[in-house]
């Protein structure tokens, strides 16, 4: 038996239906999850059509972390700790924006949840809007192409290592295009006692313009071209890297993607390139990706 | 069909004591069987302001909450207050102002200029760090006030001293700073009588 | 009027499988049960998930749910074998006058 | 056993008793001192709950949230803007049907900043869905804390509770205060039976987002459930007061009200200084009344209109404005009386910011309206005259 799905409206498709089914099934339904708005809650939980087989709770836009905190505490008082993780399932908005603060609250106070951020890099739900963790250079309807913009300015909020810095136990990233990996991960983050990051790099049809059957190539071109490295903290050490085989060119993941498209014929999309090249590559000699 | 309602004022400075000198006295006259009601003066106030609290003593339950603006009793913690507060304001005819005024009552009376208000005063910052070692002027002063007022009687402050400070020794010498401000403040009424 | 239930504070059962999006796509996935080696890639990555493992002749084979799928291709974009074709569904294979 | 306490130690002590599971709250003048003795008990082994520090009022919010969805009681305390930060948070609770209870110690709102008392803060949260009674002494405060749980958590009702306690006015009074014992609290609160919760064994779906064919029946559903509240407080009064010895018969008190030519209506701190004043003037032989309103909601009109029935004139102290209309209470009374009686409504404001309210403007102000001095209508007393000036 599924504990998410089918009958949930996500866009055929979507990529984060992988990892929450993924994450699921690797805790074996032993899970509570808290959901912040955001696609997966519209998509999975209209009344009377709630599609999960798991005990779930969605409460606002920014507050997941501080609810996830809340039920864990109960848990604890109650004694029921036994039952299962705290899970929480949030967008890149509701991780990296709005919630933000919650998040922090959350890692510093250490409490025992499991964080996963599915990240579809802009609020998809209300149609694709820009947010800090929106690549440079995507369009999106809030940072649009046109004479004097070359889509979004400016970076890419650095999530893992934010939560690195809070200093809990586990902190990793992974991608829709590796559900093996990240169900690995989840098992190892469950280990540890405390608060756990996993950054879920999930491809959105609509906003990114791509095929429905595009997403699983699209996510592993972001980890083979060394823009999305998948890497593993153990308290505050990198432990573990996925290597990359070959080596792709940013320009093969940008030009597969309708929100890059601009990039190869605005005036300062070149620079752009170049710039996600650089980072590409920096990812790549920080992590070591390359295999040897 | 009369009853009792006695209203206090104290005049302090942040972190002398006022607020515990005000709570001290309404611990020990419920002791003694009366309602009481303290509070300061809210503010956002930090150590060294001055800083105002009020105690309000009755033998009906107390209902009104608002700041005493006509005390019976005014009571100062700290001299440099004098000067730059208006100590006296509202009192009642025939009030009391107990002070914290080395230099003695004649002298602050002429000061103040005050009229129809009895003033009595208390070198509480010497007694205090004679037998507290700081000067902390909050209990001699509920001592001094008991002593010139017999609004409570000396055991119930006792009693709400030890009841009011945790630390055993530290409530043993408040104890004994009250006692003796009491006792100085009695030989001085005696006297003026 | 009509009556509804309403559970309180809007909780919900769970695994409620009301909505069929069987109907949402042009196309379905089908598997050539010949060629599929039952490796289970095309379950891992059904998003809905509407795929699963079966028996058939000793052997597992992969099988879709069409009451659920939206015909997305992952699936057959996975497959390592080549044992899933999406195929437009035969309603809009009608072709009127 | 009766001891001088501090308000806000009253509510910690009351909260205490009624065995809370998680507490959570984050620091604000005049309330922080609520949860510092909670704090307190935590740190002394007294407190038999998860005590969370937040890093805001919001996370406060959420976090009792998701743990009054997981099945514990809960407490949170606030005041002013932290009320308004966790507003948000308290419409998602109650339309969840989140029995918390909560303590606001009332605080005006900011700008300009104020950290005094008056009502501005709890009335933003008027519309939420949250039951809210006030507090006139210590002694309700803290008696008023197990009967919050009581009636939040019945089942009929299902809805957060806020019981206002006017800031520092009470928080920080010392005065004796009954207090109550863990043995009567227990024979009169049973512990939380959450009749849904966050469970893996029976899972359910919890804050599911409803389309037009649902959601309109949820928010009415909500409105039932408050007005149940009405009459489950009732019973919990009666109930109470048997136990305890303590009068809290109703959700109004109505003084001297049955020939009285000029009613005075007030909420929370100031009750005991207009009921002073309307004693005194009672004995002068002036037909004087007070109304106390101790709920405010749900909002009992009934009480209200049978209260004023035979009133000429009413007086309706204000802690609070609603700019740009009636401040709340007299919308309230107002709407109450439409279609019964019609007496003057002067309408009070008084006392913002902390502004002390003296025993001589509670005199002047009902000897004018008794004496026929004033015009019925809105004014505000003890108000300097201004002229607004550009820098």
């Amino acid at each position: 038996m599924s504990y998410f799905g089918p009958g949930h409206g996500a866009c055929p498709g979507c990529g984060f239906p992988i990892a929450v089914k993924a994450v699921l099934e690797a805790l074996e339904g032993k899970a509570f999850v808290v959901n912040p708005t955001g696609c997966l809650e519209i998509v999975s939980s209209m009344y009377n059509r709630n599609v999960w087989g798991v005990p779930y709770i969605h409460s606002l836009f920014e507050n997941a972390a501080a609810v996830a905190a809340g039920i864990e505490a109960a848990l604890r008082a109650l004694n029921r700790k036994h039952e299962g993780h705290v899970v929480v399932f949030a967008g890149d908005g509701a991780t990296a924006d709005i919630g933000f603060g919650m998040v922090s609250g959350a890692f510093d106070r250490n409490h025992d949840i499991l964080y996963i951020c599915y990240d579809n890099e802009a609020y998809q739900n209300t149609g694709n809007q820009q947010s800090a963790l929106t690549p440079p250079g995507a369009r999106t309807t809030t940072t649009p192409v046109g004479k004097r913009q070359p889509g979004k300015i400016g970076k890419k909020k650095d999530m893992v290592s934010i939560a690195v810095a809070h200093g809990i136990p586990y902190v990793a990233s992974a991608s829709v295009g590796y559900p093996n990996d990240l169900k690995r991960k989840v098992k190892r983050a469950v280990e540890f006692e405390g608060a756990k990051y996993i950054h879920v790099h999930a491809p959105c049809v609509t906003g990114w313009g791509i095929d429905g059957k595009q997403t699983v190539e699209v996510a592993r071109l972001a980890v083979e071209t060394g823009l999305y490295p998948l890497v593993e903290f153990e308290h505050g050490k990198l432990v573990r890297v996925m290597k990359i085989k070959e080596k792709k060119p940013v320009e093969e993941y940008l030009k597969a993607q309708r929100r890059f498209r601009h990039l190869f014929k605005h005036p300062e999309g070149r620079k752009i390139i170049e710039e996600l090249q650089r980072i590409a590559d920096e990812n790549i000699k920080r992590y070591n990706l390359l295999q040897q | 069909m009369s009853f009792i309602l006695i209203e206090v004022r104290f005049h302090g400075r942040g972190g002398q004591g006022a607020v515990t000198a005000a709570d001290i006295l309404a611990i020990a006259g419920f002791k003694q069987g009366y309602y009481t009601l303290s509070f300061p003066m809210f503010g956002a106030e930090k150590r060294g302001t001055p800083v105002v609290s009020f105690l309000r003593i009755s033998d009906k339950p107390i209902v009104v909450r608002d700041e005493v603006r006509n005390p019976d009793y005014v009571v100062v913690m700290d001299p440099s207050l004098l000067d730059v507060v208006d100590v006296l304001a509202g009192i009642k005819k025939g009030g009391m102002l107990i002070a914290n005024y080395p230099k003695g009552s004649e002298e602050l009376k002429e000061k103040l200029k005050a009229e129809d208000v009895e003033i009595y005063t208390i070198n509480a910052t010497k007694m205090a760090t004679e037998i507290l070692g700081r000067p902390i002027t909050n209990t001699a002063m509920v001592g001094a006030f008991v002593g010139a007022t017999n609004v409570v009687k000396l055991e119930y402050v006792e009693e709400a001293i030890r009841e009011f400070f945790e630390d055993k020794d530290i409530a043993e010498k408040n104890v004994q700073l009250v006692r003796k401000a009491y006792e100085y403040m009695r030989e001085v009424c005696a006297w003026k009588e | 009027m009509e009556r509804m239930k309403l559970y309180i504070g809007a909780s919900n059962p769970p695994k409620t499988t009301q909505m069929k999006t069987g109907d949402w796509g042009t196309e379905w996935a089908f598997v050539d049960e010949e060629k599929c080696i039952g490796c289970g890639r095309c379950v891992k990555f059904c998003p809905e998930p509407c795929i699963e493992l079966v028996e058939k002749d000793g052997n597992k084979v992969a099988k879709v749910d069409h009451d659920y799928c939206k015909g997305c291709g992952i699936c057959a974009s996975v497959c390592p074998v080549n044992a899933i074709r999406m195929e437009t569904k035969e309603i809009y294979k009608v072709e009127v006058c | 056993m009766r001891r001088v306490v501090r308000g806000f130690y009253a509510i910690a002590e009351a909260v205490r008793l009624c065995r809370p599971n998680v507490i959570c709250a984050y620091p604000i003048t005049p309330q922080t001192e609520i949860v510092e003795n909670l704090a307190e008990m935590y740190a002394n082994g007294e407190l038999d709950a998860e005590y969370i520090t937040a890093e805001s009022e919001f996370a406060a919010a959420s976090i009792v949230l998701g743990a009054s969805a997981a099945g514990a009681r809960v407490f949170t305390a606030t005041s002013s803007q932290g009320l308004l930060l966790m507003t948000e948070v308290l419409f998602n609770a109650a339309g969840m049907r989140l029995p918390i209870v909560m303590v606001v110690a009332n605080r005006s709102v900011s700008a300009p900043l104020s950290i005094w008392n008056d009502h501005q803060d709890s009335m933003t949260v008027r519309d939420a869905g949250i039951i809210q009674m006030h507090a006139e002494n210590n002694q309700e405060a803290h008696d008023l804390i197990p009967l919050a749980y009581k009636v939040a958590e019945d089942k009929r009702v299902l809805l957060p509770f806020i019981l206002n306690v006017d800031g520092f006015k009470l928080t920080h009074a010392y005065e004796p205060v009954d207090l109550l014992s863990q043995e009567v609290v227990d024979s009169f609160l049973p512990p939380y039976d959450p009749v849904v919760k966050l469970s893996t064994e029976k899972p359910v779906a919890m804050g599911c987002y409803a389309p037009p064919p649902y959601y309109m029946e949820f928010r009415v559903a909500m409105e039932y459930a408050m007005e149940r509240a009405k009459k489950v407080m009732e019973e919990a009064f009666k109930e109470w007061s048997e136990i305890i010895g303590r009068d809290y018969g109703s959700h109004v008190s109505a003084e001297h009200c049955e020939d009285a030519e000029v009613v005075a209506i007030a909420m929370g701190s100031l009750v005991g200084l207009v009921r002073d004043v309307v004693e005194e003037m009672r004995k002068e032989g002036k037909k004087v009344g007070l109304l106390k309103i101790r709920t405010f909601r749900p909002f009992p009109a009934e009480e209200v209109r049978e209260a004023l029935k035979n009133a000429n004139k009413v007086i309706i102290f204000e802690r609070s404005l609603s700019i740009g209309s009636d401040p709340p209470v007299t919308l309230e009374v107002k709407s109450a009386l439409f279609g019964s009686s019609s007496p003057e409504i002067h309408s009070v404001v008084i006392g913002l910011g902390g502004r002390d309210i003296p025993r001589e403007q509670i005199v002047k102000v009902i000897s004018e309206v008794y004496e026929g001095k004033v015009k019925p209508g809105k004014r505000y007393e003890g108000v300097k005259e201004f002229e607004e000036v550009i820098p």
